[in-house]
């Protein structure tokens, strides 16, 4: 049993990291602000999800899963509003 | 080599780095900026003190550890005021460089107390 | 420094008075901030004068036990506590700082107090919250036994300075304040790291345990050398210099009289302990040199610009400059040349003799010249004639305070110069006597020029701007009075004075001793000072002008030089490099010296 | 184990590379955002590092409030980058030649560690029983060296009494010059409104937990400060005006409370800063609870500096 939460873990966790590591080229690679934020939000938050639900079977107790999920839910939020207010600032800066 | 030598060896090197910006950088923030870089580099020198001093369960020495989050708060208050400074002569002068032109004799021609 | 018995025990006699003295003015700043508007002006005439009380009552304890206090703070000794230690360095440190404390804040009174029509105003709130923080943090500079400890109040220090310098708020102050505070990090960083380095080869911070382990291997030379030019960065010894002139200067009086007086000696007097308390056996020969060396430049270069400057808070800003270059002097002259350590003996109380007079007449000079341009609305040198009729209390208070800092006995800087030059014939340096004698030449040069100018009789009658208060005359009067009586103290009971040489302030040998250096410091002022449209030589006849112009000729060019060389080491870089160039020739000097 | 320090050594270099790009960076706020980089790693750092409390610090303060400030201040200096002069060739090179040996030094130092390498931690356990606290961290922070954090306080308020000494003398006790949000925007006050209950629990769950596990006052006070200054950029609550009393009180509070248990401890335990035994975990809890509002409050009106306008 063990075995098979381990294997789902490892598959996970490198499932994660490989978005991450795709939203860090987008970053790197896009050509203006409003694609690389795409880029940045989106997948990375992708990469995260995958390796919370990674983490998930590996933590003792509910409060520990609960914790990791807030992160998840924290990080989505700030990540979403952040990407607002900078598209926003990006879009003015653009026009002018 | 160990975990604690290698952020031993990378916290040495940015105390050289901090200290070469703030010598080197003409611009305030900057210098600012060096010194918060400076200050890491030094706390990190202590978190390696504080890690070979693992004992009793611990993972670290707890006695450093303490220290450094003092050190942080000190650190962090500092560039609050140096911040606040640079601002302040930005807006009386609308410029911020650091080199003394001749504050002495400026100060004779205002001639306030 | 502790008896055995005092290291098994968390509190001597009297060691609560250590806790209070710090405790009470942190308890001052919260009351203070809390209450605000004209209750901080109350809350610090409370504080302070309790302040002095507590020094009062530690002198007395010290003298009654004999020995030092000692008080482990929640009764968690060394090494996982903190001590706080008062030794005989620490009382009379305390005691001259808290009477110097008191006598600024009575001075004070009449520049900052809340308008009747405000509810608060900056200035005051500002100012008197700054003086407890600065009189609090002195404290522990003198108390704490712990390295970690002395850093938050290096750091407290800074940051109760730093606003005191630009605290009317003028760009040019905002200038000086911001790179005395980038300076001032960076000193007190390298002193962090010389601490973080000093735990991890010993497992203690605290002064009396490291003194017993320290032991002469590459990571002490490291940090010594670290933590000593990181002091000095601190302290504004030549060359690292950069942010004192106009940072001591650009402050209110009352400010610049607190921060050249005392917190200069905060970080100065860490390096005192470091090297004659913890360290004694480590720094060496070459390291001491150097050090002394340094001191020695700090003597020439500060007093030839002051005697240069236009402006009298500035000259006496470079005279702190080169007064604090006579602090360094004791290092190389306590220097035994058989045990290779440094002997805390005759040369030490010299040299804390010379920080104690410093801070009292300097104090007062910063005060005097205040009131002068309140007065007269400028400070020019060259413009000071006819003050002296003006404002005769003020003029008294500046020359008695000038008259101790040249060294005319029974002042504290006479005893100073006889136990320094007794040191330097015991030991056979006879350089440093040179450089001793010279700096009291230069001293009487300076503080000549100034009151040849004040005496004058005027071209136009003087008309002052304000009306001065009596009480700050009186305040600038007793501190140059209480400089100029310091050596009638009796010292040896707090340090440690050399037998067999009680000194004899009022014969005929120590006369001819005084004279001398003055005749020469009026012939340099005579050659170097400024003297504006009115030729020093004037008075003197063509004939013996015909003498003096050359001379003044070449002593003029080479002040010009010493100028520029000024402006080179005062740009931040030249300064930076200065710093970093000092770590490493002080670690070399060290390492070279096994 | 060689994981471990593969790991280390990725992010010590990642780290150097990062400092390396602050120093050298075109803009100043470029090298910003590079320096809060560096502080989220450091933050890494410290956890690989073992020392957790730390990490959360440096996350926090180190990169968060200092960022806040420092990103603030770069902003409003855009228009000074071009007009300053720049130094010298040969003046950069003996400074960088300098700094190498300085770290040289220092690196030699590292290198070179005691046989048996020096610690408190031991007795720092052992006599952790007597403060009824679980975190030895924390132990450190208000037992045994509890001084220094006093001081540290003292050094915090100050440093409040040094940004506000930067008022002009017209607008003493007015209302800070936090730069708030032109327009308010849908986004930030949705954000404003839904992250400080959440943020504001964390917070105190950060001081809670401090006793026994990781946290403490500083964290908690920090994220307390963060949730603060976003209301009020978000412009949900008014910035308070400087000579508010109420603000002054809850600025002093904490360490006047510390101060307070401090002097309490020369009559219950018999020393400055002592606690009596039975109650040494409540007593440093009701310190704890004060110095985390205070810290909150201080910290914020340190991002948000001197007074601009009369209230």
């Amino acid at each position: 049993m063990t075995h098979v939460i381990d294997t789902f873990t490892i598959v996970m966790l490198c499932a994660g990291a490989f978005f991450f590591l795709a939203g860090t080229v987008g970053l790197l690679r896009f050509p203006d602000s409003l694609t690389r934020l795409h880029a940045l939000t989106k997948v990375d938050n992708l990469g995260l999800g995958f390796i919370v639900v990674g983490l998930l079977p590996q933590v003792d107790g509910l409060i520990g899963g609960l914790k990791l999920i807030l992160v998840w839910l924290l990080v989505q939020l700030a990540s979403a509003m952040a990407a607002q207010l900078i598209a926003r600032v990006a879009r003015v800066e653009r026009r002018s | 080599m160990d975990v604690a030598t290698i952020f031993g060896l990378c916290g040495s090197a940015l105390v050289g780095l901090g200290l070469y910006g703030l010598i080197t950088n003409p611009q305030p923030l900057r210098k600012i900026l060096s010194f918060n870089l400076l200050g890491g580099g030094v706390f990190m020198l202590f978190g390696v003190v504080a890690r070979r001093g693992a004992a009793a369960g611990l993972g670290g020495d707890p006695v450093p550890q303490a220290l450094v989050i003092t050190g942080i708060v000190v650190a962090f208050s500092a560039t609050a005021i140096a911040v606040a400074l640079l601002l302040r002569l930005y807006k009386e002068t609308g410029n911020i460089s650091l080199s003394p032109n001749d504050p002495e004799k400026a100060d004779t021609h205002q001639g306030k107390p | 420094m502790t008896s055995a018995a005092a290291l098994s025990q968390t509190a001597t006699a009297g060691g609560y008075l250590l806790v209070l003295s710090i405790a009470l003015p942190a308890l001052g700043i919260l009351l203070a901030l809390a209450l605000g508007g004209r209750h901080v002006e109350r809350v610090a005439g409370v504080f302070l004068p309790a302040g002095l009380a507590i020094a009062a009552a530690i002198v007395a304890e010290t003298w009654r036990g004999g020995t030092p206090l000692f008080y482990a703070v929640g009764g968690w000794m060394p090494p996982l506590g903190i001590a706080l230690r008062a030794d005989g360095l620490s009382v009379v440190m305390m005691t001259i700082s808290a009477l110097v404390i008191c006598a600024v804040g009575v001075f004070a009174r009449a520049d900052f107090f809340t308008p009747s029509r405000s509810v608060e105003a900056r200035a005051p709130f500002v100012f008197w919250i700054l003086l407890l923080a600065i009189y609090g943090a002195l404290n522990i500079v003198f108390v704490a036994g712990d390295l970690f400890t002395l850093y938050v109040a290096l750091e407290l220090v800074s940051f109760a300075a730093v606003p005191l310098v630009c605290l009317d708020g003028r760009p040019e102050t905002l200038q000086a304040a911001l790179r005395y505070l980038l300076f001032a990090l960076v000193g007190s960083v390298l002193y962090l790291v010389g601490a973080v380095l000093l735990y991890g080869a010993y497992g203690t911070l605290d002064l009396v345990l490291l003194s017993q382990q320290v032991h002469a291997e590459r990571v002490t030379f490291v940090a010594a050398a670290l933590m000593t030019v990181g002091l000095l960065a601190k302290t504004a010894l030549f060359p690292l210099h950069l942010w004192l002139p106009p940072a001591h200067a650009g402050a209110p009086a009352a400010g610049s009289a607190v921060l050249s007086a005392l917190v200069v000696k905060a970080s100065f007097f860490i390096i005192v302990r470091l090297w004659f308390g913890v360290m004694p056996g480590i720094p060496g020969f070459a390291a001491a040199q150097l050090l002394a060396a340094l001191g020695a430049g700090a003597i020439v270069f500060g007093s030839i610009l002051a005697l240069r400057q236009e402006r009298l808070k500035l000259l006496i800003a470079y005279s702190t400059l080169a007064q604090i270059g006579y602090l360094f002097l004791m290092f190389a002259l306590a220097f035994n040349a058989g045990t290779a350590r440094l002997d805390s003996g005759g040369a030490l109380t010299g040299g804390m003799l010379q920080a104690m007079s410093h801070a009292t007449a300097k104090a007062a000079m910063f005060m005097s010249a205040g009131l002068i341009y309140a007065a007269l609305g400028h400070d020019r040198v060259t413009g000071l004639a006819g003050i002296g009729r003006a404002l005769p209390l003020t003029i008294v208070a500046f020359a008695l305070s000038g008259v101790a800092l040249m060294g005319v006995p029974p002042s504290g800087a006479y005893l100073a110069k006889e136990l320094l030059l007794q040191a330097a014939a015991g030991t056979g340096q006879w350089w440093w006597g040179v450089v001793i004698q010279m700096g009291g030449v230069l001293t009487s040069s300076y503080v000549l020029l100034v009151l040849c100018h004040a005496l004058m009789s005027p071209d136009a009658p003087v008309t002052l701007h304000a009306r001065v208060p009596r009480i700050q005359e009186a305040a600038a009067l007793a501190l140059a009075v209480c400089s100029l009586l310091l050596a009638l103290f009796p010292w040896e009971r707090y340090l440690p004075v050399p037998r067999g040489t009680p000194p004899t302030p009022f014969d005929l040998d120590a006369l001819l001793k005084t004279i001398w250096p003055i005749l020469a410091g009026g012939v340099l002022a005579i050659l170097m000072g400024r003297w504006g449209d009115r030729p020093a030589t004037m008075s003197f006849g063509s004939a013996v002008a015909a003498v003096i112009a050359p001379a003044r000729c070449a002593a003029l060019a080479f002040g010009g030089l010493i100028e520029r060389l000024d402006g080179v080491l005062r740009q931040w870089t030249a300064a930076g490099l200065s710093l970093l160039a000092l770590v490493v020739i002080f670690a070399a000097a060290m390492l070279a010296g096994r | 184990m060689t994981g471990a320090i593969l790991f280390a050594i990725a992010i010590a270099a990642l780290l150097l590379a990062v400092a390396v790009w602050v120093v050298v960076a075109r803009t100043a706020f470029t090298a910003t955002v590079g320096f809060i980089v560096y502080g989220l790693l450091l933050a890494l750092v410290w956890v690989a590092l073992s020392a957790v409390d730390v990490a959360l610090t440096e996350a926090a303060i180190g990169s968060g409030v200092t960022g806040m400030l420092l990103l603030g201040a770069a902003a409003q200096l855009r228009a000074t980058e071009a007009n300053v002069e720049s130094t010298s060739l040969p003046l950069k090179l003996s400074a960088g030649i300098l700094c190498v040996l300085v770290s040289g030094g220092l690196a030699a130092v590292m290198l070179d560690p005691p046989a048996v390498a020096p610690t408190l931690a031991p007795e720092a356990t052992a006599k952790l029983s007597a403060t009824g606290l679980g975190n030895p961290v924390a132990g450190v922070l208000f037992a045994y060296r509890a001084l220094d954090t006093l001081l540290e306080k003292v050094v915090v308020v100050l440093a409040l009494i040094g940004v506000w000494s930067l008022t002009p003398d017209r607008a003493w006790g007015g209302v800070p010059g936090l730069r708030l949000y032109a327009r308010p925007s849908g986004t930030l006050t949705l954000l404003a409104q839904v992250l400080p209950p959440v943020g504001i629990m964390l917070g105190i769950y950060m001081f809670w937990t401090g006793a026994d596990n990781p946290g403490g006052a500083f964290q908690g006070g920090a994220l307390l400060a963060a949730m603060w200054l976003l209301v009020m950029v978000a412009r949900l609550q008014p910035v308070p005006p400087t000579s508010l009393g109420r603000l002054r009180l809850l600025v002093t509070i904490g360490p006047f409370i510390f101060l307070t248990i401090g002097f309490a401890g020369f009559a219950l335990a018999g020393s400055f800063l002592a606690y009596p035994i039975d109650y040494a975990k409540p007593l440093i809890v009701v310190a704890e609870t004060g110095l985390t509002l205070s810290i909150g409050v201080t910290l914020a009106l340190l991002v948000a500096g001197p007074a601009e306008r009369s209230a």
